[in-house]
């Protein structure tokens, strides 16, 4: 163990390499709650990916063309894929993917809040590509700026399909809203209810915000709860004019002064009830991963036993050859 | 049977088999056992709706009526779709969906592996770019038939049932009715009893390797392909498959 | 709001929630634990849907657009269904069942005894004759919860972990809106918050002789019966519901 | 233990009453063939009633107006009841209904192979209703006359019931075949399914049938196979031809000569498939029954205990009294 002294001077280098913008890299020395930071926020970011496989894949048999339903699987798949590297990246930080499964499905991590709201109709899928991939680019970008190299290089590759999602989300909204009236209101009514909540993904106002500054210094974050939705504010509200879908929020309207739109309160507790647990789909969506992990078990033991089996005979091969 | 309704006929088996093995492997997105394989699954379930759209969208062609793939797959109900029984089997569990896949990728393989060498330059070309694609699949599920034959108890056990289960639906694969003769003596689709040898081979290869026992069977179910039956689970798939486009009719998506 | 769309929205809700829940119940038939209670669920589930007709039937007078009972079942979409989230919860298993039914029930039978003495008229004859049915409801459901709280272990676990899911699905029930607040004013139908100590007491009552723990409930879900929001599961539902109606548009059955 | 003359003449008085038409009822004396040809028959009937619930209940979620949802699960509702009293009627014999479903679990006993074909279309619900249960009418009527009380009197209760639910089918099928040209196809492609397999039902021709002549001797049958597929063929047809769908046999005239329709020869290879557990379905009928079963054993179990708790529980009470 070091001295504090020691330890002290560890930090000071390490916080130096972080403001010349190097990379940590996994052998690198980091500062134990750097580490337990970073896997906590990539070890959620996957499993928003992966339980947020679900509100969409529930419209893969439902898409209502077949072109949409090959985008739509491939964009579900993209998101499994990123799921998949996110784990990779928590895993150079120690952590291991069972461990960070097992808080997924006892309900003691987190992961996104936006995932706990219902898809109930195709429009939705819209929504969520143009609203939940386009805040969820917003919050990312920055990200493949990370001091952590591995997440950063996890992150462009992320973030590059991601901005595929969003133009392909905003893309169905588009058609909706230019389709019949049953479809411009399908889509209208899907803007209503994703809108909010996809303020809310960026996390609490910046002054109940507890990591921001640590998180900032260190250069897992780069911009605030509140820069990054004003930003995400800024972009969307003329998307929506653009296809003539209107915006639930009575206070929205550009602000010459500022040059950014204002709107309105954002309803925290709704917030804090679905951060907790208790949103509209929190235990469907437990329940299903939950669900699947423990009908997969067999296959994963069988997985394991054939490898092992298959170890035993090429070992067993060996020997032989060499008596 | 003209070559032209017979050929609009094999477009249509082709491209609902597709679509529906397609509509069973997607269920699984976001469900799978472990992450890779779901997407894995997932991967399989965006080739055959991929393959389906070539298919059905030629088979829209040759039918020459204005109508499109998404006419094809949504607006027909269970008595016109054309698949094998095979393909509507459900995923009862992950054993089902691997064996379903098995022992269509031993067909649809050898059924491509032909038709690569099809007079019809359509088909052909839709044939080369789905081999390779089906080369990986029947790959992926043999392995996992080995891995879940000569794995656990459990295991061995969960797909020697699904075996046993859907094994009485392979004959309807490779029995040839007027449709497959037409096609075959058209030269545009191979002779399906010549592939019945070779099919049953790489069943015997891969159940072997698995551990598993090649159920004996007195009478195959069919009925699928040739329209005259299909079983009760095809109609909650269409039910599904089809609301969007059936509750909002004509309108572009 | 005008009496005139409350009275609708109101027979939309309770129409709806009859149908759901008897389409949910229905799902039964064939397959119920025992022969007698997959009789006794099927005749509920007839109850419910019986009920639905005549809500529905009345729903499409008052709305005076010439749509038919048949026109709300089959042609309108999740957003358009006023049905509480309790009713559309899925079968899970028969605990669920009964403790979905049980918690609709106790709602079911305090407004409709309440609805035998409401000023519209014709409103008051379907409650009369429903709350026959409902009383009998609620004693089936009741005894249930009973027997399975207070049968084996397994039973006990079984039916406390549906309770645990579904009762925060019970707000919604008893909490009232504007549509409430107008039809109660205008002497139709009760005030509902005067029913939420009965209920509350007769689920205490129920839950004391099952020897079940009362889950502790920090946010209900709501959102069904005023159109704001549902879960997943109705658009399944919707999907199976409504196949031939919207596959076969326009025609007599 | 009696002596072989005894048992001859009990016979012989036995087969004295049925012969002059008296009911035999369940505490009176009969053979032990008697006894076990009833419990297989009328065991058969109570399957075959809830097997049949599968097909028609298929299509309860699918039904295309409220009030054919009614009317179905109403029908689907009478089969359960009908199974219910035939159990019944099997227990006055001394059999145990988790015998006999034990027997139906396991494959061993036998129900009509009809339940076997799947239902695909909502005009099967309306071929079913007509050809199904007319066939069955036709086989049960003579049954109300049947030498065994119980199962007569059941029977009686039966025949009422599904010989609404014929009138029902038919009903359905009228209003597809005078419907769109959609429904008319459907209406006759449901025809085509269910027609040859609704010949099935009275099984196989007289020279085949192994248990005709003692059944007749003993009142328990009372008509051959062949001739009631006689008569359900004679008063099929027409009704066919009423509502303008055509029979799929292109052998079926109506013979001047004989007064009754001659049809063409029926499959018997299909017959014997079915029979023998390799139909379109029967995997999937056990296989839901079976599921139905296992997975309503702890609800059975629950009730039983709780039934036994009360019992002792009124035990203690009682005691306390008396004390």
């Amino acid at each position: 163990m070091k001295a504090p002294a020691d330890y002290a001077h560890l930090e000071d280098q390490f916080q130096a390499r972080i403001d010349a913008e190097e990379k940590i890299e996994p052998k690198d020395w980091m500062p134990d709650k750097y580490r337990k930071t970073l896997i906590r926020q990539i070890s959620q970011h996957a499993h928003s990916e992966i339980v947020g496989m679900l509100p969409e894949g529930n419209w893969v048999t439902r898409a209502p063309s077949l072109r949409r339903k090959v985008a739509l699987l491939a964009k579900v798949q993209d998101e499994a894929g990123h799921g998949l590297y996110l784990y990779g990246a928590a895993e150079t930080l120690g952590a291991e993917r069972d461990d960070l499964l097992d808080e997924l499905h006892t309900g003691n991590a987190k992961y996104s809040s936006i995932f706990n709201y219902p898809t109930l109709s195709w429009a939705d899928i819209g929504a969520i590509g143009w609203l939940v991939d386009g805040a969820a680019i917003m919050n990312q970008v920055p990200l493949c700026r990370c001091s952590y190299g591995p997440y950063a290089r996890a992150m462009v590759r992320v973030c590059k399909e991601e901005s595929f999602h969003q133009r392909q989300g905003y893309e169905i909204m588009l058609t909706l809203a230019r389709g019949t009236e049953a479809q411009k209101k399908m889509a209208q009514d899907a803007l209503n209810r994703w809108w909010w909540p996809s303020l809310m993904m960026f996390g609490p106002n910046d002054a109940e915000s507890k990591h921001t500054a640590q998180s900032m210094a260190w250069k897992i974050k780069r911009f605030t709860n509140d820069e990054l939705r004003q930003r995400f504010v800024d972009i969307t509200a003329p998307q929506a004019e653009f296809i003539g879908l209107t915006i639930p929020d009575e206070h929205l309207k550009y602000n010459e002064e500022t040059g950014h739109y204002d709107f309105g309160p954002i309803n925290w507790d709704e917030f804090w009830q679905v951060v907790s647990g208790e949103g509209p789909c929190n235990r469907q969506r437990l329940k299903a991963r939950r669900r699947a992990h423990e009908e997969g078990q067999w296959v994963r033991d069988a997985a394991l036993a054939h490898a092992e089996k298959r170890r035993q005979r090429q070992a067993a091969k060996k020997d032989q050859k060499v008596a | 049977m003209t070559l032209a309704d017979a050929k609009y006929q094999y477009l249509l088996r082709m491209g609902d088999n597709a679509l529906i093995l397609g509509h069973r492997l997607s269920e699984w997105c976001g469900h799978g056992p472990i992450l890779e394989q779901d997407i894995a699954i997932t991967n399989i379930a965006l080739d055959q709706v991929g393959q389906a759209r070539s298919l059905l969208q030629y088979a829209a062609q040759l039918e020459g009526k204005g109508r499109t793939e998404d006419n094809l797959a949504y607006k027909r109900d269970v008595m016109e779709y054309r698949n094998v029984l095979l393909v509507e089997q459900p995923n009862e569990n992950f054993a089902y969906t691997i064996v379903r896949q098995f022992l269509f990728d031993a067909f649809n393989f050898l059924l491509h592996k032909s038709l690569v060498n099809s007079k019809d330059e359509h088909l052909k070309a839709i044939a080369e770019k789905s081999l390779k694609e089906i080369t990986y699949h029947l790959r992926y599920s043999s392995e996992w038939m080995i891995r879940l034959g000569d794995g656990t108890a459990e295991s061995h056990q969960k797909i020697q049932t699904a075996l046993d289960d859907l094994f009485i639906y392979t004959g309807e694969l490779l029995t040839p009715d007027a449709v497959d003769q037409t096609i075959f003596e058209a030269g545009i689709g191979p002779d399906l009893t010549a592939l019945q040898a070779p099919y049953q081979a790489k069943i015997d290869e891969i159940l072997q390797q698995a551990t598993l026992q090649k159920p004996e069977v007195k009478y195959m179910q069919s009925g699928g392909k040739d329209g005259r039956m299909h079983t009760e689970y095809l109609g909650y798939i269409l039910a599904e498959l089809q609301f969007v486009q059936r509750a909002y009719p004509n309108m572009e998506w």
